[in-house]
């Protein structure tokens, strides 16, 4: 082991996280959005809605990631109709082209991760609400998004993760996140595992952070659960 | 286990460097190559084809214990493993699109050689101004990176994995020039949809962009480093690489 | 049909179905050991040893945190020298060779198995109590209530997340490929780069991963509607 | 917001009969006909009800034979395949889409809850709130009421009912009673014009069924209307303007709870109640 | 097989109170001095209780006295923090660990539970398993009982409560009188020497109520021991060799049932029978 390589690599690796992390926080954001704008769908019981969502679902979660970067990134430039239309200045640019697809792709696993909390929920819990005049949406807001989100949380906290180490796909597009400055150094110095190790601990940290987050909202928001013991 | 077999791993997805054929089968120049110096050095050999980011590792942990997959010898990693060569050379060239400016500024296709400061200074210059503010792509963590941090540095520089990635971009718009090696952008030029790509500026090579391809090989492993350079100069002498350029190439690729 | 197919692929759809075969192989392979980590892992996070919990939490956060390349390198390329230590404790001195494909499943199936310990953990939490207290009442010791009881109703709680980390799984296969395994990808990919035609080989790909999306996602859905016999659905 | 539903009434007065239904009260609740399958198994085989306000009628009969699937049909939990529901004077509009049966309108079945109250036979707490969170959900997040005069009915209502000192507990740390006792009062919270309780006092024990008693007589003195089922005669007896007793999915017999529960002109009604009949 | 067990009763006998507890019997249960807090919460203050074969103990109290967590503390399922549990005989070692008191061997606690049958107060069915899967689930696989003989006693007891016909039902799609019963059936498959009930008629109707008391009788006469709690004092009355009634968590008054149940010495168990003793 190289231990000085490895320690003058850190300002660089340094220097990419917070691309990394910018990356990672909005493909969050919007791919929560659209798990929930699916979720509704689903519930709607529109047979055309369930069918796009599932659609959607099946084949974001059915590809590998790198595969839909690249036919985001690559695919959509080559066809001359979206060249020439008003998305081109945002699809031009990498970033956005990273995130459209880092949060088409945790969407359609949160929506999957949250349908199957869905599906937990009691029955007499959603009677209950419904009994008392609540309309669907209402059920759904207050009882069952409710205990669903308590239990699709480790689930979720594995998504989170996930996508912290999704991100690293950006540099094949031309992002220089912690990855991409990673390959770089390691093209000019060989010190393959060094340098991986030191990006490795890097993704270790914020992965640790995001879980240790995700374990205090999950032991929140279970008071029901602690009370057993 | 025979102690004279030498494992020599390659990419297969380099043509023409190196390739491979539908069937599996690694292909290529540096295969052609490879097979030509075991006879010379008399070894049992055994080609095997491997990701580029496992290479450097299998070499070190002894899985595998020669790379000819288009390295070039750089200092910085003469730190880390031996090279036995150079036995080949390839030029850094630029690209564009037909309708982009650049495609008319008028600078040349001729051979630079870094090396020759004196000569390479007002080239360079010449291109400097050119690309000033311009985007270029390149291969990340190539030679040619290298080259545009420090010869260029008023350019641009955009990282794509692979410099077919860059192609599409430059036909997409998305940058103003592709630079890296000759071969694989004529490779390129040729497929269908990169008609409207074209060379320009000067072809260069050496000094900042290495002194051509090597084998990789372990520290340690002196005594066949030493072998390997003898026969690398015997199929230079002998016309050998010549000839294996002119076939999987179309134009000379030996270190002159 | 299929000669059309091969003749546009240039000749390398046979490439490209024995690497499919090689990315089942692997990902059911792994797969199937990450579920033995998983229970094992989630069964140490559930357990009342303080121990037993930080080396579950430790495997899971250290696995689960850095990129899956890295556990690969580290276990191919760090792995039979591991292994030669250990035996060399047990007197065995000789030169171990894994192959490639026994590295590469132990290496998806150890990461594919600290995501199944967070599911499953969190399956076991959601069994309603009651269905346990009703088990001990019949004087079932912790294997039987476990393997009677336990599973069944944790089984569907956790096929939905065990779905995602067979997917997950599936397409982590590709990783290996720095083991020079010819999974889909790297056909894909060698395929791209010597005849260059990116978007064709990675669509191919794409296509193949689908497929098989297509029949493990029925696989699922049978699975989680036997899981679920019983429940009345929200 | 109504103090007359939690006020007290005087413990030690005689026990009272409930007064007979009143012929010329506004109906509140009348099911027409109503069938039900579960598959291929017919559950309500043509159930007719009236209730009129202030009334109480009592649902009794033997195990299985189709009184919690009668009370859920008529708030819509179960949707019937045949038969009409009416609520004060409103008929839930039906249609039939791809060979089943449903509410055409499913705003207008929310709006009509409202106005029900359920206290269902396993309580079905929700148990991701405390017993407070249970009862001013409804109240503050479907009727509207602002959350600080919710709580104050909430906490009256929990006085009300025993249980005041576990407002803050989760659903599990409370025994079989206590949560009885707190899905009365998340079903009160909503003040609705009518009540349907599924055996609002089977896990209460003698002094709180008389407490129950007590706040139903209260609620139908108020004209709220109540439909409930129980296992406990007596309870009936003292309780109900009307007794109905089903049998195999049919109305058996119905009529003023003195006549049926003690002089049954059905034979099986008779045999039912034969253990309590010579017990009493 | 215990062919007894299932053997039908003459319905038509003449109500007859069970015999008072021999004194020469062996004790079955056996619990000295039980403390249990909940957290702040001390719910039992030191109970003690014997049983003897063939007893059938009746615990009766108001809501959240503690009748629950009694019984569930004599099978372990809730750990008391001080006291002894003896069942036949034999005493469920503790130990002291970090500062909380837990069974020694959880070994011993699972055999002694094979001796222990228990109705939960909210039944908790085995909602992955048929009716019949769940009453086989613990003879087949906890005593090795071949599943050919398990599935034969299984549906002799399943007839036996009356509800054969949903065997094969999942519990969702049982009434709650249905699954009441079919936990009953579930605990008697077990043949434990000892039962314990925790409410078993809360969901039934009198006609079924007079079923179960017959089935416990029958048990009490082949020496089996029971331990039961319930709010109907008829019930309890009719089946009990000893009335206990818990009162904040310790015992107020114990006896015969005839005593303690129409004359009591204590004011809190006159007043909590008020409703009863003037009903009857
Ligand atoms: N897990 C728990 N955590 C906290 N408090 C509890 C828990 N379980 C029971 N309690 C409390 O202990 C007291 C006694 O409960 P228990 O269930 O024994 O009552 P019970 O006599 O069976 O009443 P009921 O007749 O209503 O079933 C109650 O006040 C209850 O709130
Ligand atoms: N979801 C369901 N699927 C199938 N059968 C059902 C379902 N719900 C109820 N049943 C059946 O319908 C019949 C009537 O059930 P219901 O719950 O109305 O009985 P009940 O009169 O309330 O009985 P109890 O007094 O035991 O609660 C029962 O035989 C039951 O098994
Ligand atoms: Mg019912
Ligand atoms: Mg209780």
């Amino acid at each position: 082991m190289n231990w000085t390589l490895m320690w003058d690599s850190l300002p660089r690796l340094l220097a990419a996280l917070p691309l990394t992390l910018q990356l990672v926080t909005l493909a969050l954001a919007f791919g929560a959005v659209l798990a929930f704008a699916t979720a509704l769908l689903r519930l709607s019981g529109n047979r055309v809605a369930v069918a796009l969502t599932s659609a959607y679902s099946f084949v974001f979660r059915g590809t590998p990631l790198l595969v839909q970067i690249f036919l985001i990134y690559y695919g959509l430039s080559q066809i001359e109709f979206i060249r020439d239309s008003f998305l081109w200045p945002v699809l031009s640019q990498p970033m956005w082209c990273a995130i459209l697809a880092l949060a088409l792709n945790t969407g359609a696993y949160t929506a999957e991760i949250l349908r199957g909390a869905i599906e937990t929920v009691p029955q007499g819990q959603v009677e209950a609400a419904r009994a008392c005049g609540m309309s669907r949406l209402r059920v759904f807001r207050r009882i069952v998004l409710p205990v669903a989100i308590r239990q699709m949380l480790p689930a979720y906290g594995n998504e989170v993760i996930l996508m912290v180490k999704a991100s690293s796909l950006a540099s094949t597009i031309t992002m220089m996140e912690i990855t991409g400055v990673a390959r770089r150094m390691i093209a000019q110095t060989f010190a393959v595992f060094e340098i991986f190790i030191v990006a490795g601990i890097l993704y270790l940290l914020i992965n640790f952070i995001a879980t240790r987050l995700i374990k205090h909202a999950e032991w929140r928001m279970t008071p029901h659960l602690r009370a057993r013991a | 286990k025979d102690a004279k077999k030498i494992r020599i791993a390659s990419e297969g997805a380099f043509a023409p460097w190196n390739g491979m054929d539908s069937s599996g089968k690694l292909v290529g120049f540096e295969i052609d190559l490879a097979w030509d110096l075991c006879k010379r050095i008399e070894a049992d050999c055994e080609l095997v084809a491997m990701d580029w980011d496992g290479m450097i590792p299998s070499l070190q942990q002894g899985k595998i214990d020669a790379i000819m997959a288009g390295m070039t010898i750089t200092d910085e990693r003469k730190k880390v493993i031996a090279f036995a060569g150079p036995y080949g050379t390839e030029q850094s060239t630029f690209a564009t699109l037909k309708t982009s400016k650049l495609a008319g500024s008028g600078v040349g296709v001729d051979r630079v050689d870094l090396a020759d400061e004196a000569a390479a200074k007002p080239a360079i210059a010449k291109l400097a101004a050119l690309l000033k503010g311009r985007t270029v792509g390149v291969q990340t963590s190539t030679i040619q990176v290298d080259f545009l941090e420090k010869h260029l540095p008023d350019v641009t520089v955009r990282n794509y994995d692979k410099i077919d990635n860059a192609a599409i971009d430059l036909a997409a718009g998305r940058v103003d020039a592709i630079f890296g090696d000759r071969s694989p952008i004529e490779a390129l030029m040729r497929a269908s949809g990169n008609e409207g790509m074209t060379l320009f500026g000067p072809a260069m090579t050496r000094g900042v962009l290495g002194e051509g391809m090597g084998v990789g090989l372990r520290k340690a492993d002196a005594e066949l480093k030493g072998r390997l350079d003898k026969a690398i100069a015997d199929a230079g002498k002998d016309g050998t690489i010549a000839t294996l350029s002119q076939k999987h190439f179309g134009y000379d690729v030996s270190v002159r | 049909m299929l000669d059309l197919l091969t003749s546009g692929l240039h000749g390398w759809g046979p490439q490209l179905l024995s690497g499919t075969a090689m990315t089942i192989a692997v990902a059911l392979s792994s797969f199937l050991l990450g579920l033995a980590f998983g229970a094992a892992g989630a069964a140490a996070k559930l357990s009342d040893s303080l121990l037993l919990r930080g080396l579950a939490e430790l495997y899971t956060t250290a696995v689960r945190g850095v990129p899956e390349l890295l556990v690969i390198y580290l276990l191919f390329f760090g792995g039979s020298g591991m292994i030669m230590a250990v035996a060399g404790v047990f007197g065995y001195g000789g030169l171990i060779e894994l192959n490639a494909f026994s590295i590469g499943v132990a290496a998806v199936g150890l990461i594919s198995g600290a995501y199944s310990t967070e599911v499953i953990r969190g399956a076991v939490k959601s069994v309603p109590y009651g269905q346990i207290e009703a088990a001990r009442a019949c004087g079932m010791g912790r294997w039987r209530i476990l393997r009677r009881v336990l599973v069944p109703q944790t089984l569907r709680f956790a096929l939905p997340g065990l779905g995602n980390v067979w997917q997950l799984t599936l397409k982590d296969t590709a990783l290996i490929s720095v083991t020079a395994l010819a999974e889909i990808m790297r056909v894909a990919h060698t395929a791209a780069g010597s005849t260059r035609q990116s978007f064709l080989f990675y669509s191919v790909a794409a296509l193949l991963y689908l497929a098989l999306t297509t029949v493990s996602t029925t696989a699922f859905q049978r699975a989680e509607r036997y899981a679920s016999r019983g429940v009345r659905r929200a | 917001m109504d103090q007359h539903l939690i006020a007290s009434v005087g413990r030690d007065g005689p026990a009272h009969r409930h007064p007979p239904s009143n012929p010329t009260a506004a109906v509140a609740v009348q099911a027409d006909g109503i069938h039900k399958r579960f598959g291929s198994l017919e559950v309500l085989k043509g159930v007719s009800l009236t209730a009129r306000e202030g009334d109480v009628i009592t649902l009794i009969g033997s195990s299985g034979s189709g009184k919690s699937t009668l009370l859920r049909c008529i708030n819509m939990l179960e949707v019937p395949d045949e038969g009409r529901i009416t609520i004060c004077g409103e008929t839930i509009a039906m249609k039939t889409a791809r060979g089943r049966t449903m509410p055409a309108n499913s705003r207008q079945v929310d709006r009509i809850r409202t106005r029900l109250g359920m206290v269902f036979q396993n309580f079905n707490l929700w148990t991701h709130m405390t017993i407070l969170e249970n009862v001013i959900e409804a109240p503050v997040h479907v009727l509207g009421v602002p959350k600080g005069e919710a709580i104050d009915l909430a906490r009256s209502l929990l006085d009300k009912v025993g249980i005041l000192g576990k407002a803050d507990c989760y659903p599990v740390q409370l025994s079989g009673g206590q949560q009885q006792r707190a899905a009365i009062a998340r079903a009160l919270a909503m003040q609705p014009k009518v009540m349907l309780f599924d055996e609002p006092t089977s896990a209460l024990d003698p002094e709180l069924v008389g407490e129950v008693l007590r706040v139903i007589r209260q609620l139908a003195d108020e004209g709220r209307t109540m439909i409930l089922v129980t296992h406990e005669m007596d309870f009936a007896r003292e309780v109900s303007s009307k007794v109905v007793f089903l049998h195999q999915g049919r109305i058996e017999e119905e009529g003023a709870p003195d006549r049926v529960l003690t002089n049954p002109d059905s034979d099986r009604v008779r045999q039912f109640l034969s253990r309590h009949l010579s017990a009493a």
